[in-house]
Parts: C-alpha cells; sequence; structure tokens
C-alpha cells in the first residue's frame, strides 16, 4: 500500500478530543453557525431557483411520509396479535380493485405536478442570462481551479473574484492535454449557495450560471471525485461591490511587482527563473512583468499571488510561514506524487537560503 | 416425444432454453460495442479512418463466415437424420470456414497495423479492434465447440439420436454469424459510403 | 441414491472439505454463498469503520488520502457486488427449487461454477491490496481518472468483469429453472412473489451484466493496453463510460432491491396471517419497475455533460417509477391490515424494511428534482439515499429472510431474544449512522473527500459524528446477530417443519430440507398451496383448517406408495471448482499482461471444459453426461 | 403468459426445411450479400444506406428463422432473443442520440 500520512500545519488541525468534547457540548445546541458552504441558505438567484423549487418538493414528501409511516406504525399497533386471542384467522382479503387505482392515480398526479416545474428549471438553469453578463473561463487541474477573464486577460487560482449583483456565466473544462503532460479528469465547479454543480470534462465545455446578489465570500469544493487530493480541491468565490471591483481589476491587469536590486526578494526572483539543474519556478508558473502576453503554465498563475488568500487549492492560509512549509516540502502539505504521476508541484530541495529568498519574492508579489 | 411425463415445465429443452436466454443477452454486449463504434467512427486523431477498409477482402471472408451458417445447418441436419459421418464432415466444413474467417481477419488486422493503425492510435482504431477482436473471439470458441463435437462424436460420446448438441452448438454459430452481417453492414460498408 | 458400485469418478462424499468443493446441491451451494457474504460482509463495514473514522471530525487524518480512496472504493465494491448481489443469490440458490417444487437448478454444475467464479473474483479484488494498492477510483470507476490509477484500476476492471460472468451465467441457470422447472399446476400467477421477483432481477442481470462487461473491457484496454476509448487527448468520450456504466448501474440497484422486496412479500403475509394484498398488482408492479428501471440510467448524470432535453426525459422517467414503488408499498401496508400481526424477528425486519426504503425511495424523488440535483448531487445526501435504500432496504429485507429461512436451512430456530435486540440495535445504529447524512448532505458536505472540509466544520461535524457513533451501535448489533446466528446453528431450538405457519411450498419439506427436496412433486392448485393444503374456506369465506393428515399437507418420505423409486439427483462434480481455478492465472495475466499467464489459465479453462462436458456420471450408466444436468432429457428423447 | 404452457412444446417436432432448401436460403443470401457490396462498387446515392440496413435486417431474419430454426420453434425463443434486440437498439439508440443531439449542456 503507497501508505503516507499527510500533515497539515497545526493551525488547521484541531485536537481530537478537544473536538469531542465540543460537539457533545454542541449537541444541545442548533447545528446552524457559520454557514458559508451550505446549500441550504442561498445568496443568489441561480441558488435561490432550485431552493424554491426543492421546499415544496421536500412538504410533498414530509406529507407521503408522515402518511406511509402512520399506516405502518397504525396498523402495526391496531393490528398486532393480542394475548388474549382466539387463534383463529383474520379474514382473508385477497385485495382491492377501488383501492389499487387510487394508490396508482394519487402518486401520479403528486409527481406529474411536480414535473412540470422541474422541467422548467432544467430549461431556465441552462439557459444563458437575460441581463448582461460576464464570462470567466474556468479550468480544473488536479488538484487546482484556474480561472482566466477574458475581458481583463486576467489569470488567477483558486480564488475567484466576481462583483456583486452580475450575473457570471463560466465556461468551463478540465485541463488541456497539451498543456498538461497527465490527461485531464472530471471535476465539478459547486459553490452551493451561489449555484448548483456542473462538472468539468476534459475535451468538452461546460457552462454555469452564477451571481451574489450581495458582496461576499463563498465557499465551494470540487464535487466530482478526482484522484488522490479530491477533497484538497475547494474554491472560493469573493464577490466585491463595484468600487472593490475595479480596484482588483486595475490590480491584476497590472504588471507584477519587481523587485529592487540586491534585496532578498530580489534574490528571490532570480531564484525563480534559474535554479540551476533543478527544474526553475518558472517552467511552470507564470508572473508577468508586463512583456509579451500572458500565457499560463503547469501551475498557478503567481503574478498576484498575495491578492490572494489561500493557496494550494485553498486549503491553507496564504502566509509566510504556510508558504515556507509549501516550498520546502509540497507533498507534506497537500496529498500528491509529483514523483510518480508528475501532477502537482515536485519537491525541488530547496536549501534554507533559497526558501528565504523565494518566499520573501512570493510575499512581495501582491 | 413428450415419453417422460414429468418433462420440463414449458416442454421445452433446458439447454436450448439457456442458449436462446444467453443469445438474447449477447445483443447488449455487441450492441455496446458496435454504439462507441459509430460513436468514434471519424474520432481519428490525425490517423487512419474508415477508409483504409478493404471491403472487397472483407466481403470474401463475410462471405465465408456466412456460408459456413450453411454447412452448420447441414451439419445438424444430417446428425438429425443420424448420419454422424456426414455429420463429421460438415462440422469440419464449417470450423474450417471459420478459420479461414479468422485467417483473414489476422491478415486484415497486421495489414492495418502496417498502415498505422494500431489499437493506441485513436479511439475509432481502439473501438474497431475491440468490436472485431471480441467477435473474432467469439468465432474462436465456436470453432473450438465444433472442435469437441467432433472429437467426441469420433469417440463415441456423441451418438445419433444426440443432435441437440449439434443444434445448440449451432445456434451459437449462427448468432456469431448474425452479429457479422450486422457488424459488416454497420461498420464496413455503411461508414465506407458516408463517410470513407 | 448413489449405489455401492459407483466407480470413482466423481466424488461420492457427503461430507468433509471435498464434498463442499464438489458440491453440486443448489441448497449447499446456497449455503457456501450465505457465509461467504458474511466474511465479505464483516471486511465491506471495517471498511466502514475507517470511513467513519477518518470523517468523525473535521480536518482530520487518521489514516492518508490514498489509504481513505481505496477505501471507501473497496467499500463501495464489496457491499454491492460481493454482498447484497451475492446474498440474493444465496437466497435464489435455496429457494427458487424449493419454492417452485423443483429438485434442484436447470444446471447444477453450472450453479456450482458461478459461486466458485463468485468466491474466486472476491479473492482476486482483494489481493489488490497486498499488490500495489486497492483500486481508488471509486465503485464506479470514472473515466478518465482510472486511466491515471495504474494497476489498481486493473484490478477494478477485470475483478468486476470476473463476478459479472458469474452473475451471468446464474441468471442464465436461474431462468431456466424458473421458466422451465415448475411443479405440474404451478402456473405463472401461483407462482410466489418471490420467484417472480427473482425471475425479474435475472432478465435485469441478463440484460444489464453485458453492458458493464462491454465497458469494463474498455477500461481495462485503456488503463492496461493503452487503449483511447475515454482518452480526450485523442478525441475519446468520458461521458460514454458514464452513459455505459449506469445503463448497467441503474438497473442494478433494482437487481439489489427486488430480491428483498420479494422476500418481504412472502414474509408480511405469513406474519399477518393473510394472503398478500394485491397479489397480482405487486407482481405487475415488479415488472415494471425492472422495465422502467433501464429507461432512467442518465439520473446519475443529470450535473454531467447532457443537454437540457436529456435532463428532462430521464427526470420524468425517474419520477415515475415512484409509482409502481408506491403500489408495492401500499399493498404491504393493506396486508398487515386487518391482519393478527405476529411480531417475530423476520417480521420486524420486514416491517422495517418497508419503512426505512420509503425514507431512502423519497429521498430518491427528490434527486430527479433535477435544477436541485446540482446541489444534492454527489453530497451525503446520496450517500444518505442510497444507504436506506441498500441498508435500509435491501439488507434489513435480506436479513429478515435470513431469520425466516434459518429453520428451514437448519431445523432450528433462531433465538427470538438476541433477534429482537438485533432488531432495535440495528434499526437504531441504522438510522443513527445515517439519518444525520441527511443534513449533512443538503448542508454541503461533499462525497468522497477523505477529508471533513474544516470550514464545513461547524455546520456538519455534529452530524459526521453521530455517523461515526452509529457505526459502534451497529457493529455491536452485528456481533449480536453473529452470535445468535453461531449460538442456534449449534444448539438452537428444533424448529420442526412449519414454525411460521407458512403459505408456500418450501414448507411442505421436513427442516432441515432433504437433499432430494421433494420425496414426491406436488401438483400445485393453487397460489399460496401449502396454505390452501392447511386450511380450506367455508361457506362464509372464513378458513377453517383441515385436521393434520387429511390432506398431503406434509411431503413425508418413506415407503409411501407414490414415491417415485428413483429420484435422480445430480452427482456432485469436481470441474466447476477445478476449471474456475483458470481464473487466476487468466486475471493476473491479463492484468500484467503476461500472454504465457494468460494462455496457462486459457489452456486451463479449455481443459476443464472438455473434462466437464465428458465427465461420467457417478452411477456408471453411460447416460449422456450433459444430461445429468437436466433430469427431463427431452432433447435427447424426442428421437 | 400462463397460456404458454399449453403452448406446442417446441421441440423439433415442427416442420424442417430439407437440405435442399438449406441450399436454397444460402443461394439467396448469397445473392442479397453481392448486392450489398455492390454499393460500394456503384453509387447507389441516397438509397445506398437505406439498402443497406434494410438488406441486413433480411439477411439476419433469415438465418435466424431458416438455420436457426426460430420460425419453425416455440415462439418462446423468439421472443429472447427479440426483446434482447430491442433492448439493445433502443437503449444504445437514445445513449447515441444523446451524443447527438445532447452533448453540452448548453449550445
Ligand atoms: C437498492 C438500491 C436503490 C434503489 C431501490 C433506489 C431507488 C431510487 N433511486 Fe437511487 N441510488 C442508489 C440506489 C438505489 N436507488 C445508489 C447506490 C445511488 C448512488 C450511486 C452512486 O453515485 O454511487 C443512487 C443514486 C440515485 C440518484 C442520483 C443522485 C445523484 O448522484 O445525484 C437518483 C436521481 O434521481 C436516484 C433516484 C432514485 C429513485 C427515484 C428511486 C426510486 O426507485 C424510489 C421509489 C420509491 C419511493 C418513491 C417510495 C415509495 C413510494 C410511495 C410511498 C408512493 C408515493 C410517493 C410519491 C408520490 C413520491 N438514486
Ligand atoms: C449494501 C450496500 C452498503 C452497505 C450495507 C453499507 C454500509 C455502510 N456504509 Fe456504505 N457505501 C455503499 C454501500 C453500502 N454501505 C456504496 C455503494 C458506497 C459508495 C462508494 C463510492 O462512493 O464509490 C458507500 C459509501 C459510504 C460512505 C461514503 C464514503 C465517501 O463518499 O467518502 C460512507 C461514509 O460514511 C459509508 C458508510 C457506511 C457505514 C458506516 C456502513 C455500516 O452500516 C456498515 C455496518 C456494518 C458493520 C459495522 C459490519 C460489522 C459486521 C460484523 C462485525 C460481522 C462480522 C462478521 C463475520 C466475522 C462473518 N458508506
Ligand atoms: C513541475 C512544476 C512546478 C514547479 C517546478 C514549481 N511549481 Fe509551484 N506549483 C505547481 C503546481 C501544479 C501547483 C498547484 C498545486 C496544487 O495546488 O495542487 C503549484 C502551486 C504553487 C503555489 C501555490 C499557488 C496557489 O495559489 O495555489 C506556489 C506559491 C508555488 N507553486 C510556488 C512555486 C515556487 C516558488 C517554485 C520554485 C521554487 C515552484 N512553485 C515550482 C507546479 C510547479
Ligand atoms: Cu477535482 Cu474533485
Ligand atoms: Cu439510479
Amino acid at each position: 500500500m503507497r501508505d503516507r500520512v499527510t500533515m497539515r500545519p497545526p493551525t488547521r488541525r484541531r485536537r481530537p478530543l478537544h473536538l469531542l468534547i465540543l460537539a457533545l457540548l454542541a449537541l444541545g445546541l442548533s447545528a446552524c453557525g457559520d454557514a458559508e458552504q451550505n446549500a441550504l441558505l442561498p445568496a443568489g438567484p441561480y441558488a435561490q431557483e432550485p431552493h424554491d423549487l426543492i421546499i415544496p418538493v421536500a412538504i410533498i414528501a414530509l406529507v407521503v411520509f408522515v402518511l406511509v409511516q402512520g399506516l405502518i406504525i397504525y396498523s402495526s399497533w391496531r393490528y398486532r396479535e393480542r394475548a388474549d386471542d382466539d387463534g383463529s384467522l383474520p379474514e382473508q382479503v385477497h385485495g382491492n380493485t377501488r383501492l389499487e387505482i387510487v394508490w396508482t392515480v394519487i402518486p401520479a398526479l403528486i409527481l406529474a405536478a411536480i414535473a412540470v416545474p422541474t422541467v422548467q428549471g432544467i430549461f431556465s438553469q441552462m439557459a444563458e442570462p437575460d441581463d448582461d453578463f460576464m464570462t470567466i473561463e474556468v479550468i480544473g487541474h488536479r488538484w487546482w481551479f484556474e480561472y482566466y477573464y477574458p475581458d481583463h486577460d486576467i489569470y488567477t487560482a483558486n480564488e475567484m473574484v466576481i462583483p456583486a449583483n452580475t450575473p457570471v456565466r463560466l465556461q468551463m473544462t478540465a485541463t488541456d492535454p497539451a498543456r498538461d503532460a497527465s490527461q485531464g479528469v472530471i471535476h465539478s465547479f459547486w459553490v452551493p449557495r451561489l449555484a448548483g454543480k456542473q462538472d468539468l470534462v476534459p475535451g468538452q465545455t461546460t457552462f454555469l450560471n452564477l451571481q451574489a446578489d450581495e458582496p461576499g465570500r463563498f465557499l465551494g469544493m470540487c464535487a466530482e471525485y478526482c484522484g488522490l487530493s479530491h477533497a484538497n480541491m475547494r474554491i472560493r468565490v469573493e464577490a466585491l461591490d463595484d468600487g472593490d471591483w475595479q480596484a482588483w481589476v486595475d490590480n491584476q491587469t497590472s504588471p507584477a511587482t519587481v523587485p529592487d536590486e540586491g534585496t532578498l526578494e530580489a534574490r528571490g526572483r532570480e531564484l525563480y527563473g534559474d535554479l540551476g539543474d533543478r527544474q526553475a519556478c518558472a517552467s511552470c508558473h507564470q508572473v508577468w512583468e508586463g512583456d509579451g502576453s500572458r500565457s499560463p503554465g503547469q501551475g498557478p498563475d503567481l503574478t498576484h499571488l498575495m491578492s490572494r488568500q489561500e493557496f494550494a487549492g485553498a486549503i491553507h492560509d496564504l502566509d509566510a510561514e504556510n508558504l515556507r512549509a509549501w516550498l520546502a516540502d509540497p507533498e507534506s502539505m497537500k496529498a500528491m506524487n509529483y514523483e510518480l504521476d508528475g501532477i502537482g508541484m515536485p519537491n525541488l530541495n530547496l536549501t534554507d537560503d533559497e526558501l528565504d529568498a523565494l518566499v520573501a519574492y512570493l510575499l512581495a508579489l501582491d | 416425444m413428450a415419453a417422460d411425463a414429468h418433462a420440463t415445465t414449458l416442454g421445452l429443452d433446458h439447454r436450448k432454453l439457456a442458449m436462446w436466454t444467453f443469445l438474447g443477452s449477447e445483443f447488449l454486449f455487441f450492441g455496446a460495442f458496435v454504439a462507441t463504434f459509430l460513436l468514434y467512427v471519424t474520432t481519428t486523431a490525425g490517423g487512419p479512418g474508415v477508409e483504409i477498409f478493404d471491403i472487397p477482402f472483407t466481403s470474401i471472408s463475410s462471405f465465408v463466415l456466412l456460408m459456413s451458417s450453411l454447412t452448420m445447418v447441414l451439419a445438424h441436419n444430417a446428425h438429425r437424420q443420424g448420419d454422424l459421418r456426414r455429420m463429421r464432415l460438415w462440422i469440419l466444413a464449417t470450423a474450417g470456414q471459420g478459420a479461414v474467417f479468422l485467417g483473414g481477419q489476422v491478415f486484415e488486422f497486421t495489414v492495418f497495423v502496417k498502415e498505422g493503425l494500431v489499437l493506441t492510435r485513436s479511439p475509432f482504431a481502439s473501438s474497431f479492434y475491440v468490436l472485431t477482436g471480441f467477435h473474432g473471439v467469439h468465432v474462436f470458441v465456436g470453432i473450438l465447440l465444433l472442435l469437441s463435437l467432433y472429437s467426441l462424436s469420433l469417440t463415441g460420446k456423441v451418438k445419433k439420436d444426440q443432435d441437440l448438441k449439434t443444434e445448440m452448438i449451432g445456434l451459437y454459430w449462427h448468432f456469431v454469424d448474425i452479429i457479422w452481417v450486422v457488424i459488416f453492414t454497420v461498420v464496413y460498408l455503411i461508414p465506407e459510403i458516408a463517410v470513407g | 441414491m448413489s449405489s455401492t458400485t459407483t466407480p470413482k469418478l466423481r466424488p461420492t462424499k457427503e461430507t468433509g472439505v471435498l464434498s463442499w468443493l464438489a458440491t453440486t446441491d443448489h441448497k449447499r451451494i446456497g449455503i457456501l454463498y450465505f457465509f461467504t457474504t458474511l466474511v465479505f460482509f464483516f471486511l465491506g463495514g471495517v471498511e466502514s469503520g475507517f470511513i467513519r473514522l477518518q470523517l468523525a471530525q473535521a480536518e482530520q487524518s487518521v489514516i492518508s488520502e490514498d489509504l481513505y480512496n481505496q477505501i471507501f472504493t473497496m467499500h463501495g465494491i464489496t457491499m454491492v457486488f460481493l454482498v447484497v448481489m451475492p446474498l440474493s443469490a444465496a437466497f435464489f440458490n435455496y429457494l427458487i427449487p424449493l419454492m417452485i417444487g423443483a429438485r434442484d437448478v436447470a444446471f447444477p454444475r453450472l450453479n456450482a461454477f458461478s459461486y466458485w467464479v463468485y468466491l474466486f473474483g472476491g479473492i482476486f479484488l482483494y489481493s489488490s491490496f497486498f499488490l500495489g494498492g486497492a483500486p481508488a477510483g471509486s465503485w464506479v470507476g470514472y473515466a478518465p481518472l482510472h486511466a491515471t490509477e495504474g494497476m489498481s484500476m486493473g484490478f477494478y476492471a477485470i475483478g468486476i468483469q470476473i463476478l459479472g460472468l458469474s452473475s451471468l451465467a446464474a441468471a442464465v441457470n436461474f431462468i431456466t429453472t424458473i421458466l422451465n422447472m415448475r411443479a405440474p399446476g404451478m402456473t405463472f400467477m401461483r407462482m410466489p412473489v418471490f420467484i417472480w421477483m427473482a425471475l425479474v432481477t435475472n432478465f435485469l442481470l441478463l440484460f444489464a451484466i453485458p453492458v458493464i462487461a462491454v465497458a469494463l473491457f474498455m477500461l481495462q484496454f485503456d488503463t492496461l493496453y493503452g487503449g483511447q476509448f475515454f482518452q480526450p487527448g485523442s478525441g475519446g468520450d468520458p461521458i460514454l463510460y458514464q452513459h455505459l456504466f449506469w445503463l448497467f448501474g441503474h438497473p442494478e440497484v433494482y437487481i439489489m432491491i427486488l430480491p428483498a422486496m420479494g422476500i418481504v412479500s412472502e414474509i408480511l403475509p405469513v406474519g399477518s396471517r393473510k394472503p398478500l394484498f394485491g397479489y397480482a398488482a405487486v407482481v405487475f408492479a415488479g415488472a415494471a419497475i425492472g422495465f422502467i428501471g433501464f429507461g432512467v440510467w442518465a439520473h446519475h448524470m443529470f450535473t454531467s455533460a447532457i443537454g437540457p432535453v436529456a435532463r428532462s426525459a430521464f427526470a420524468l422517467s425517474t419520477m415515475f417509477i415512484a409509482v409502481p414503488t408506491g403500489i408495492k408499498v401500499f399493498n404491504w401496508v393493506f396486508t398487515m391490515w386487518g391482519g393478527k400481526i405476529r411480531f417475530t424477528t423476520p417480521m420486524l425486519f420486514s416491517v422495517g424494511f418497508v419503512s426505512m426504503f420509503v425514507i431512502g425511495g423519497l429521498s430518491g424523488v427528490t434527486h430527479a428534482i433535477v435544477p436541485h440535483n446540482a446541489q444534492q448531487h454527489d453530497t451525503y445526501y446520496v450517500v444518505a439515499h442510497f444507504h436506506y435504500v441498500l441498508f435500509g432496504g435491501a439488507l434489513f429485507g435480506l436479513i429478515a429472510g435470513i431469520y425466516f429461512w434459518f429453520p428451514k436451512v437448519t431445523g432450528k430456530l433462531m433465538s427470538e431474544k438476541l433477534g429482537k435486540w438485533h432488531f432495535w440495535t440495528w434499526l437504531l445504529g441504522f438510522n443513527l449512522t445515517f439519518g444525520p447524512m441527511h443534513m449533512s448532505g443538503l448542508l454541503g458536505q461533499p462525497r468522497r473527500t477523505a477529508v471533513l472540509p474544516g470550514e464545513l466544520g461547524a455546520t456538519v461535524e455534529l452530524y459526521n459524528l453521530l455517523s461515526s457513533l452509529g457505526v459502534i451501535v451497529l457493529t455491536g448489533s452485528a456481533l449480536v446477530f453473529l452470535y445468535n446466528l453461531i449460538t442456534s446453528i449449534k444448539r438452537g431450538e428444533a424448529s420442526g417443519d412449519d414454525p411460521w405457519n407458512a403459505r408456500t411450498l418450501e414448507w411442505m419439506t421436513p427442516s432441515p430440507t432433504p437433499s432430494v427436496n421433494f420425496y414426491r412433486i406436488p401438483t400445485i392448485t393453487h397460489r399460496d398451496e401449502f396454505w390452501h393444503r392447511k386450511y380450506a374456506e367455508d361457506e362464509s369465506g372464513k378458513p377453517v383448517s383441515i385436521p393434520a393428515g387429511a390432506s398431503d399437507d406434509h411431503d413425508s418420505d418413506g415407503d409411501d406408495d407414490h414415491a417415485e423409486e428413483h429420484i435422480h439427483m445430480p452427482d456432485p462434480s469436481l470441474w466447476p471448482f477445478v476449471m474456475c481455478l483458470a481464473f487466476f492465472p487468466i486475471a493476473y495475466g491479463m492484468l500484467y499482461f503476461n500472454p504465457w499467464l494468460f494462455a496457462l489459465g486459457a489452456l486451463w479453462l479449455v481443459v476443464g471444459y472438455f473434462l466437464w462436458i465428458t465427465e461420467p456420471l457417478a452411477e456408471g450408466d453411460d447416460d449422456d453426461p450433459e444430461d445429468a444436468d437436466d433430469h427431463a432429457a427431452v432433447g435427447a428423447a424426442a428421437h | 403468459m400462463s397460456a404458454t404452457e399449453t403452448e406446442d412444446t417446441g421441440t423439433d417436432h415442427g416442420h424442417h426445411p430439407t437440405a435442399r432448401e438449406y441450399v436454397q436460403i444460402a443461394i439467396v443470401l448469397a445473392i442479397l450479400t453481392a448486392l450489398e457490396v455492390s454499393t460500394y462498387f456503384f453509387d447507389f446515392g441516397r438509397i445506398a444506406i437505406p439498402l443497406l440496413i434494410i438488406l441486413m435486417a433480411i439477411k439476419f431474419v433469415m438465418v435466424a428463422g431458416f438455420f436457426m430454426h426460430l420460425r419453425f420453434d416455440t415462439k418462446i425463443y423468439s421472443r429472447l432473443l427479440y426483446t434482447g434486440l430491442i433492448f439493445a437498439l433502443v437503449l444504445y439508440s437514445i445513449t447515441l442520440a444523446i451524443f447527438v443531439f445532447e452533448r453540452a449542456p448548453s449550445a
């Protein structure tokens, strides 16, 4: 067995026992706390519509449930054999055609009634938004999402930034085999508060509409099993109001910061481009400094890395400590096996000095 | 005739009933391969496509397989009349034609491979080889069945009145032939006209 | 039966290991199936224990991602292919001949073949744990992910292929048996519902297995030999695999539930002491479920790359499968209605089945609300759904069957007291484990994740903890069951021949069932034949018991004049076992692409087959050996 | 369906073609095949494909009906065979139709 325990930094780990007690305490309380990835709390029309559909259906289901369970419990109780039974047999009833018709027709009618809005919902869910919408291209990699904003020529990863109150249409596919040595696999983009999920299929294009009514941060994750680190392929959507959105776009469309000569950061920038006989960061990542056009590599775009809050499939907070740990040994931070299949980020055996410089450089990429 | 009073419920022999049951399910097997082939008929990834087919050559081997159904049914006919000698002759003829068909297929495959159509070339190549290959495996199994019938009838294990055995193998054989009738049209002729 | 002059051509011993390896007796094969599934259930349960341990708390890594993925995959495969399906096959084996008044199945040796193929397929799959890692592509093995998982998905493709072969052979066998070996007078509409459901199930297998066979062959070629079927790089379409898998996969779920539905349809009338309400409706609904079940497969692909028309069509077909299912449910309830219900353990499990299955069925219908399926799909809400139908449904029904027919098999009763303990803890543990998953799924917890994401923690952690605690209850409950089973086999109370006052033919025979099943094949004049031999109806339609002995209510053995002198039973044979061993070299040969190993296996198979068909009868008469497989050699006799 | 139980017993008692008839059938099959192959050499235009499908179906039914005796045997066998065939046709046609018309979720 390829057994390897993955470790996460202690910041994100909680002690099991401690937690058990907490959970037991919570038993009495309502389980609704901070609900950022909560499918029952729609935050936009594309999540609201299915929600409005399922609630009446759930009520119907509940009624059927109560009725049938009630019947079962009632007849179990009412017709149980009593202690004083005379041992005779009950009346031998073989059936009743009228009843058969009733319980064929009524469920059929109920289902017909919920079929109509379902079909309507299917078409409206998949149609292009009526209003002006923004397109973002989404590419599913193992195991992180890449976003490209064609209107602005912006590349980013894991965290998708959108303007609030604007419909967004995602145009999605999974890793382009031409860009990634390994074949792409199917992923699924899912941010429950903004929309349902839709699979990303390599070699094909699928679409998903979403919209956030208010500014906010919405959590999600890849919802189609995509191998080893499927659990570590998470999504953040940051909805910004107009001003913030414009500022974000302006920042993203500007070239990356180039550190001053002689600083530690500058040393890091050098290492970034050249690690001797080890693979350079630049061979997989891009830091766009204004020349030529932006073109993505095998790994996430790092031009404005520090404009994001989390990294590596959005499982770690983006801070110096975590970055350092990541560069020192990516596989200890996220289940990957670069040596085996070339997927993910390799361990480049960086020295402490190199780590200092690289981390300093990355932290400057805001 | 139903000399046996407690015969079966339907009055049918188990083995024949089972054989037909099994053949019904085989359609779903080959159907899936044919559907896959149709889906990928033009998905050649820049490699060879249906134009590679040698229709005259395949026509001949298809014809041989079709005629093997005739010899098969003649073998059964002979067995039914108790003529084991003639039965064996037809059985050999059938197996022989099956072998010719298989030989043709092997030849066809080697030619295609030389022309660059290897299994790993494209979805088209994979689906073509796996579909026709599995059909070939069925023919091969049929030949084994025929040969075992042949040798068992020589050693007296298959008797004059046991023509059901020949019939059963015949059913299987004809079925494999029917499948080829479909493959020949759907995989070779129609794509050749529509795409090639 | 077997005479002393038997040449030692076939094994004749009736006890010992060899007798089990060589058995062709449908009852013994059924028992083999049963105990094998117990072992695999234990393995699948242990795997689920690891799943729940890992997910008990957020951001926890008791086992690595890699191992978790292997474990949840093997859990699904084990429970589906190595537990529920073969456990149903155990019931088919034991009961089909008995319930239709036959002495064995149509092809006893083929039957043994099915069992050994199943066993070896399971062993092959589990060997992966020691040969570089078990399959880690989930039980659906989606393409093109499989291709990157290397050898381990080779085990998946080949292993399930082998299990499929077992089911296909069994399906042909059982269909032939049911169509062709019913006792005189047993018309279709007099068949027990269990037999009907067995027939439908086996037709589903017959038509579904070839589809998965093709999908798996393609997977095997892609994974191991560089095939391009599902490789997007060269234009292959991964969605094709999904279609083929679910074309099989959905009928498969009805393959798992229909036998259990058949079982409770037998138990509820006995427990309520009334005939089944609406026999014809239940039968036709079962057939309708099987039929419609072939037309709903894409409901597993609502979020995949298919268009709105397809989504709508499959949403409609999926919803309407609730109608025939509802018919069954209501007929079961009205079977109890007006009865005098004795809550024995089998009856408790049957009522539990109806109740729990309805929950799973209703959540199934909500999946078909496509716009919202986009929220539910691949969440724990789906996990809750299918455990309610599979565990609360199929498994509850099958366990009911175990308690119900245990006396038939052993002549002893299982402890009612322990049985009740088992039932209530099972019900509690089950709901504790899977009930909370409805909530955690709706709140947004995705399935197949090795780590419970921390950001979900606050909302779903409690539910996950409850689920994990539920497994402890279930394990305790399973141990009660196991203890009950073992002690009852050893020293259970004698049951008599007809402990439940039952209705169907199998209870006419002595318990434990003699190897000939029936000393005299009964002639059937009624549905619920045995009941009608025990009770007549007076003018007002009230049943009155017929005094014992006044009719042939029991199939007594002995010197009855009517007993047939020469009962021809199938002879034991070692060849099915020996021949099936060939699947090891074949499977490993294909896996490691070793033509020699494969050729060895193929040759073994061919030689085994030859020995099989030329095997002489134990009694040494020079009857045609193949005809030994069927008692009525109509074909040969016809000329 | 219980009526089937009194149906003819279906084993080989019915009409059996003679060897001569078998040869005649084979000749017809050969002619049909020749016709099929000719679509490759001559341009049949738009009728080529429908023609090929019809010819295929005729050959199929002839082999099944005569060589496999379906015509003379009990109907149960035909039902078993054609159930499988129809299932396969319907299910795979739907699948292919989804690929052709419903491939992407939206245009
Ligand atoms: C025994 C197995 C079994 C059974 C019987 C069912 C029964 C049903 N299933 Fe389930 N299903 C599974 C096993 C099963 N399923 C499994 C294993 C999966 C997951 C596979 C995977 O991805 O790994 C799955 C997944 C699954 C999905 C895909 C979910 C997703 O991944 O997004 C869907 C979608 O429609 C679905 C629907 C249904 C429906 C409508 C029924 C119906 O047959 C239910 C009908 C029953 C009732 C409705 C209750 C009784 C009826 C009444 C009381 C009448 C009145 C009712 C009404 C008016 C509504 N199932
Ligand atoms: C019949 C089918 C069946 C049954 C019975 C079960 C039983 C259980 N299942 Fe599972 N399950 C599936 C079929 C089934 N499952 C399938 C198909 C999947 C999908 C896989 C995939 O996504 O690919 C799945 C997935 C699945 C998941 C989701 C994993 C994931 O998505 O990451 C979880 C999580 O909790 C789970 C839990 C459990 C638990 C706790 C039990 C428990 O109820 C188990 C209780 C049993 C025991 C505790 C056994 C104890 C027994 C003994 C001690 C007896 C000993 C006997 C002998 C020695 C002979 N199952
Ligand atoms: C072989 C290719 C490769 C090389 C070389 C490489 N990386 Fe990466 N890197 C990746 C991939 C792939 C990821 C995405 C991993 C994931 O999240 O699953 C990644 C992720 C990252 C991230 C996190 C980005 C985010 O937003 O999630 C940072 C930061 C990073 N790499 C920095 C570096 C630095 C610095 C170097 C050089 C010392 C380097 N990488 C070398 C492939 C590479
Ligand atoms: Cu990507 Cu799961
Ligand atoms: Cu389904």
